[in-house]
């Protein structure tokens, strides 16, 4: 077992990593990362490819088992649990590649990730409360899918996509949100779009964002965890990390971030 | 009139019932018997929608369920028949254990042969019929536990409940001493339920079979509109992404599962009821896969699709397979409809009338359809 | 005891015959094509007719067997599975149909039995194949006597099994065959002509099961019904050898062919099929991508 | 209840014509008035049309010579044709058309057990004839039924003695598909090899339709057994008697003694295979017999095939038809309980020699014969019965035909716990 240079989880920690370890056969995607997320905070996960960001949020959300250390959520460790127990404990998801339900309309997506109750029995009743039903609407209207509700999501556009499962989340109202990538493959404005429903997000979520886009990440992090070879690189502020030697030899290059 | 999706798909739900509580007003018995074994079929096709279509779950071993609700019901009228009290028992015997037993056992359902205590229970028809639902839903639970939490999906899911409809086929036939084996079970009584005899060629029995559809599929229409329903769709979309939403998938689908299982296990029954025989066959793997192309030619998506379908082409099979031009080429007629109706109609005669639902609603709004018709479901599950 | 392990081994050999082409339709391509039994019953009928007008003994009815299915096999491909890729389920009712069609054609001796034609060798009847001379009997081993021609059979089915691990990973086609396996789309993008692979894949597998037909016809009956409870157990094979892997679908046929064989020889052979389905079903459940995965994980 | 049912079936019957069962259309049973219409049931498609379209051939046979030679009561018979489709689903529903639909007193109809069985409660309920062409297990004693097949009895009382006495041979191997026929003849079998000094090694069963015998044949080769009696019925059959040879061994040292392999599955199978072992039936295709020898000419003329083979289930598909007509002549009556009345006792000289419906049991005396297959196909009659036996379907409970279980009362259940 790892030492555990942490301890217990800090009271106001929205998310505890502690030494969280992963080896394929051999080959260690994700090795011993510790880091705290405090609750409200934007944490931005940035690395290059294969530096084992989207694996550390596969091993958080419950997709693949770690091989060691643990995970907390608030006070709660979530090490191990099946990914429904993990969501029901306060953890919400989006992926890289946009995952909705594409057979069913805009609308129905979001009422489905309203359903806060995740048993089948007590969901077998008919329609939904005024309460959810005014919260899917605002939703529709954050995410600006208001006329696009009645369509299947199978059609929306790419960027579409990716705000109807942003708009899951909320629905969902998780405490925590790991998002891979929400800007991947998405143009100038709809980037724009995206980072506005992102600050809208904060605060009443707890956010961590893996994201390549520098002046996107500029516009809305907090914090900034650089990794590098499955290892936590650096950790710090926006400014912190642009200052930080290690982090421009190792990933961003003589250059610099622009 | 402003026509709506919904009130359309409520006035065909109210037409189709009103169809088959009509037919006796129409049809002789005979063909008010053989309407009654096509709607039983007809529930089956149901049930087949609610597990294919709704929960993405392709069972090829739906004729388990159809034949455990058979088998369990004709065990109990099977006791009530007049040859099983006349087998020089003080309790009824079925006459084939009687011969299928060694000399000199006793002739009682207790010990006659090995096993045979278990048909005691059914000689009250209210525990046949009790477990023509119990027994397929408890198989289906069991195996649902088992496939759904190991992640199981798709074709793979195919495959096991194939293996274990032939599995269970074989042991049925080999435990001949207690099923009688190949023959199946025939010479049954009638149930009689409060005096009203259920005789297969009376209206009765058909008012009981097309009451218990439409019961069936008001009660499946609803449980797929539940928020269960929604989120089991959801699940058939995209299983990750609904257990990242906090859903138990396993327990969704093992619940439609199961409900899938009971209805086949209900109109197993119904179909004994209607037919005074229960076989071996119905667990054939042909019969399993059959039924799933009535679902597909109907629309799988689509509970009362599903039905009709199973419905006209069992209608249109009698049809033709009795012109004698086509005695022997029937089969050729039925194999190129399957086919046709796969390559052409993904959705099925549901696509169809979905097609002319949407542009009738698109019509009294006074607009064109606003968006094209939904591009055939994906298939779920490819390895 | 030899000539236990001898039978399980046939057995085994016979199941590897069928599971073949369903390795290459199935496991590379996708396709559940439940004809692929009638592709069996086709080739079996092309001994029977080879051998009935042209006078060919069973070693020259295969090759002749295996053109007939195989253009049989692109003629579905074609008309049926072209339209159906991605919709793997779909393949399944698709071919059904097409199966029931077969069928009924054979029986109808290609429907001109309405015009009251009848075909010595098609048709509803029973049929059969006689085994040249030097392929029936037995030798002795060890004091067992082992069928000649069950020795035979292992030895065609070994060799074909070579013949397709050459094709798939030693010929460019085969290489693209593969390349189509893992990601088709990525596979038209480097300009592999998809349409033309799968064709050509889909002849190959269901000429296989023409070839088996033949060997069928050697030892079974030949009679329209006969390839629909052979496909069933050929999936079997394929999905517990893990899909895409042919070296998979091998061990397989080996590993259900011993059970059967050993379960029937200390108990009996419907006890021993039972056994095969309950093995069957624990291995998928088990390892839901089969024993011999190509795939990690 | 009937009163009712009647005037129901009027006031409808003349509105399902033009509603929209539109298959109410095609119904045939409305046609020519002045002639008696019978049923036939058997499969025109699926497995077991194999044997089954032979069954409708020869009854349309019987029926079209007795259209020629001037009908049934001066009216030409018409035969109603359904296909049961190799399913008993199918044959169950089929029979009710007959029955109910085109209110047939009478139906010539299937050919296994499971059909038989899926379409009795139609026939029984709604007092029907159904003739049933095909040997049998036995254990029934339906009054709607006439059983012109054999019976265990019929088929084995002479084989195993004459196995155990004639050929030598002492230790059976007994081999079946795995249904209620094969049990039950091996039932019958061990009493009677047990009773003629033999002793049985094995008694072993196969899924129907199973093909694959390497593991059977190989179990056969050890045990030690001096003649194997088979059981096996259908395509089975072929594949194993290949089997066997393939694996070296031969009908001289160890012959297959069968129930059930008839001159169908011997032509399927090559005679070859077949050469030397025996089976008993009342009725072989080679039965020496001027009128034997016409009924072959007929058939082959018939069915358009000079090389189609006649066997026991076959023939009694054709004299089951001349016994519906003298019963129906004896009667002057074409309803169901008239024909159930007048069959018992009735007489005719078939093919291959004298039958009888017995009043008791509505079972037919056939006569038991011994064949030896030869390499043209044909068996050679080996053995016969001097006269027909009388059939005895409960004889594994020991009935004998001085106490029958089976009489003109039903069942006489208390004897079966004896």
């Amino acid at each position: 077992m790892i030492q555990n240079p942490i301890g217990a989880p800090a009271s106001g920690a929205a998310l505890t990593i502690d030494g969280l370890t992963v080896d394929f056969a051999g080959f260690r995607a994700v090795d011993t990362v510790s880091t705290v997320v405090e609750a409200g905070e934007l944490r931005v996960l940035l690395g290059a490819n294969g530096a084992g960001k989207t694996t550390l949020m596969d091993l958080i959300s419950g997709k693949t088992l770690p091989t060691a250390g643990r995970v907390f959520l608030g006070e709660r460790e979530i090490t191990g649990l099946e990914e429904h127990r993990i969501s029901q404990a306060g953890l919400g998801r989006k992926f890289q590649i946009p995952s909705v339900f594409r057979d069913l309309t805009v609308r129905r997506n979001l009422e489905v990730a309203a359903c806060r109750n995740p048993g089948v029995f007590a969901n077998l009743r008919l329609g939904f409360s005024p309460a959810q039903t005014r919260r899917v609407e605002d939703i529709l209207d954050q995410v600006g899918l208001v006329t696009r509700q009645e369509d299947d999501a199978g059609s929306l556009s790419h960027g579409e996509t990716q705000w109807l499962e942003l708009g899951m989340l909320m629905a969902q109202d998780p405490k925590v949100i790991l998002l891979d990538e929400p800007t991947a493959g998405m143009t100038e404005a709809e980037t724009m779009k995206t980072a506005a429903i992102i600050k809208a997000m904060r605060g009443r979520h707890t956010l961590v964002v893996v994201e390549h886009d520098m002046a996107f990440v500029k516009e809305i992090a907090n914090r900034i965890t650089v990794m590098h070879l499955g290892r936590v690189l650096a950790e710090g502020s926006v400014a912190d990390i642009e200052a930080n030697a290690e982090v421009r030899a190792a990933y961003l290059g003589a250059k610099g971030i622009r | 009139m402003r026509l709506t999706k919904s009130g359309l798909n409520t006035a065909t739900y109210v037409a189709f019932i009103a169809l088959i509580l009509a037919a006796p007003l129409v049809f002789d018995p005979f063909w008010l018997n053989r309407l009654s074994k096509y709607l039983v079929f007809g529930m089956l096709g149901a049930a087949i929608a609610v597990s294919w279509g709704y929960a993405g779950i392709l069972n090829l071993g739906q004729g388990l369920f159809f034949g455990l609700g058979a088998y369990a019901i004709a065990m109990s009228l099977k006791l009530a028949s007049a040859t099983s009290l006349a087998q020089g028992s003080d309790t009824p015997i079925p006459d084939f254990m009687l011969w299928n037993a060694e000399p000199g056992a006793p002739t009682e359902l207790c010990c006659i042969t090995k096993g045979s205590f278990l048909w005691i229970p059914f000689q009250s028809p209210w525990f046949g019929i009790a477990m023509g639902i119990v027994a397929p839903v408890a198989i289906a639970f069991g195996l649902g536990m088992v496939v759904f939490r190991k992640r199981i999906s798709g074709v793979f899911v195919s495959i096991i409940t194939l293996s274990v409809v032939l599995l269970m086929r074989l042991l049925l036939v080999q435990a001949q001493p207690l099923t009688n084996g190949f023959n199946g079970l025939t010479d049954l009584g009638y149930l009689t339920v409060l005096g009203l005899e259920f005789d297969p060629y009376m209206p009765q029995t058909y008012y009981l079979v097309a009451i218990s559809l439409a019961l069936v599929l008001v009660g499946a229409r609803l449980l797929v509109e539940t928020r269960s329903g929604l989120i089991l769709q959801a699940i058939r979309d995209d299983d990750r992404r609904a257990r990242f939403l906090g859903f138990d998938v396993p327990r969704y689908q093992t619940f439609f599962f199961c409900a899938s299982a009971a209805i086949s296990g209900y109109a197993g029954m119904l179909y004994v009821m209607a037919s005074e025989f229960a076989s071996p066959t119905f667990m054939d793997l042909s019969f399993s896969i059959t039924m799933v192309v009535w679902a597909a030619v109907g629309g799988r998506n689509s509970i009362l699709g599903a039905c009709i379908g199973a419905i006209l082409i069992n209608m249109i099979e009698a049809t033709v397979s009795e012109t004698p031009a086509l005695m022997e080429a029937w089969r050729v007629v039925i194999g190129l409809a399957f086919v046709f109706a796969v390559l052409f109609l993904p959705r099925g005669l549901a696509g169809l009338a979905a097609g002319l639902r949407d542009w009738l609603v698109a019509r009294s709004e006074g607009a064109r359809p606003h968006a094209a018709p939904i591009p055939a479901a994906e298939e779920r599950g490819r390895a | 005891m030899l000539d236990t392990i001898f039978i399980g081994l046939s057995l085994g050999s016979v199941l590897l015959l069928v599971a073949l082409g369903l390795a290459i339709t199935y496991g590379a391509m996708g396709v559940i094509n439940m004809a692929h039994g009638e592709m069996v019953m086709l080739g079996a009928y092309t001994a029977v007719m080879t051998s009935l007008y042209l006078g060919l003994g069973l070693i020259a009815a295969m090759p002749v067997a295996f053109l007939v299915t195989a253009l049989m096999g692109l003629a579905i491909e074609r008309l049926v599975v072209r339209r159906l890729y991605g919709r793997l389920l779909d393949t399944l009712l698709a071919t059904w149909g097409v199966a029931i069609l077969i069928q009924q054609a054979v029986r109808l001796s290609f429907g001109l039995a309405f015009a009251g034609i009848t075909i010595a060798g098609l048709g509803p009847g029973l049929q059969n194949v006689s085994l040249p001379e030097w392929l029936g009997g037995v030798f002795s081993v060890a004091g067992s006597e082992i069928s000649v021609y069950r020795s035979f059979i292992i030895l065609v089915s070994l060799l074909l099994a070579a013949l397709t691990w050459f094709l798939m990973y030693r010929t460019s086609i085969g290489m693209q065959l593969r390349a189509i396996m893992r990601n088709p789309q990525m596979a038209a993008a480097c300009g592999i002509d998809t349409n033309r692979i799968n064709a050509l894949a889909f002849a190959y597998g269901s000429g296989l099961a023409g070839v088996a037909g033949v060997l069928m016809a050697g030892f079974k009956t030949v009679f329209p019904d006969m390839g629909t409870p052979m496909v069933v157990d050929g999936f079997l094979v394929v999905v517990m050898g893990g899909v895409g892997s042919l070296v998979g679908s091998i061990l397989s046929a080996g590993i259900l062919g011993q059970i059967n064989g050993l379960t029937a020889a200390v108990s009996n052979d419907i006890i021993a099929r039972a056994v095969v389905f309950a093995v069957v079903i624990a291995v998928i459940v088990w390892k839901p991508k089969g024993l011999f995965s190509y795939k990690g994980r | 209840m009937s009163i009712n049912r009647r005037h129901f079936l009027t006031a409808s019957a003349a509105i399902a014509t033009g509603a929209i069962a539109a298959p109410t259309v095609f119904s045939r049973a409305a046609a020519a008035a002045d002639s008696i219409k019978v049923g036939v049931l058997f499969s025109q498609t699926g497995g077991l049309s194999i044997v089954e379209r032979s069954l409708t051939d020869a009854t349309r046979m019987a029926i079209a010579e007795i259209n020629a030679s001037g009908g049934v009561l001066g009216k030409q018979v018409e035969a109603v044709i359904e296909d049961g489709a190799s399913d008993p689903k199918t044959f169950n529903e089929k029979a009710s058309k007959l029955v109910i639909q085109d209110r047939l007193p009478t139906v010539f109809a299937c050919y296994t057990s499971a059909s038989r069985k899926a379409v009795l409660p139609v026939f029984e309920k709604r007092k029907a004839a159904l003739f049933y062409p095909t040997y049998y297990e036995g254990f029934e004693c339906s009054k709607n039924v006439v059983y012109t097949g054999a019976v265990p009895n019929q088929q084995l009382s002479n084989f195993i003695p004459w196995i155990i006495k004639t050929l030598g041979k002492k230790k059976f191997f007994i081999v079946g598909s795995n249904y209620i026929y094969p049990r039950e003849m091996a039932k019958v079998s061990k009493i009677l090899i047990e009773k003629n000094g033999g002793e049985w090694v094995a008694d072993e069963y196969l899924e129907l339709g199973h093909s694959e015998w390497g593991s059977m044949v190989n179990k056969i080769k050890s045990s030690g057994c001096d003649v194997v009696l088979s059981n096996v019925v259908g395509d089975s059959v072929i594949a194993f008697y290949r089997e066997f040879k393939n694996q070296g061994l031969s009908h001289d040292k160890l012959p297959i003694c069968a129930t059930v392999t008839s001159e169908i599955e011997i032509a399927a199978m090559g005679p070859e295979y077949a050469v030397g072992s025996y089976t008993s039936f009342p009725y072989f295709q080679a039965i020496d017999t001027p009128a034997n020898l016409a009924f072959v000419e007929r058939y082959r003329k018939f069915v358009n095939d000079p090389k189609a083979v006649t066997h026991h289930a076959l023939e009694s598909s054709y004299f089951q038809v001349y016994l519906w007509k003298q019963a129906v002549e004896a009667a002057k009556d074409t309803s169901a309980a008239a024909v159930l009345g007048a069959i018992g006792g009735q007489s005719y000289a078939a093919p291959g020699g004298k039958v009888t419906v017995e009043k008791e049991n509505l079972h037919t005396a056939l006569t038991p014969r011994i064949a030896q297959w030869q390499a043209d196909g044909q068996g050679k009659i080996v053995d016969a019965y001097p006269e027909p036996v009388f059939p005895l379907p409960y004889v594994a409970y020991g009935e004998t035909q001085q106490n029958l279980f089976c009489t003109p009362a039903g069942l006489d259940a208390a004897k079966l716990k004896g």
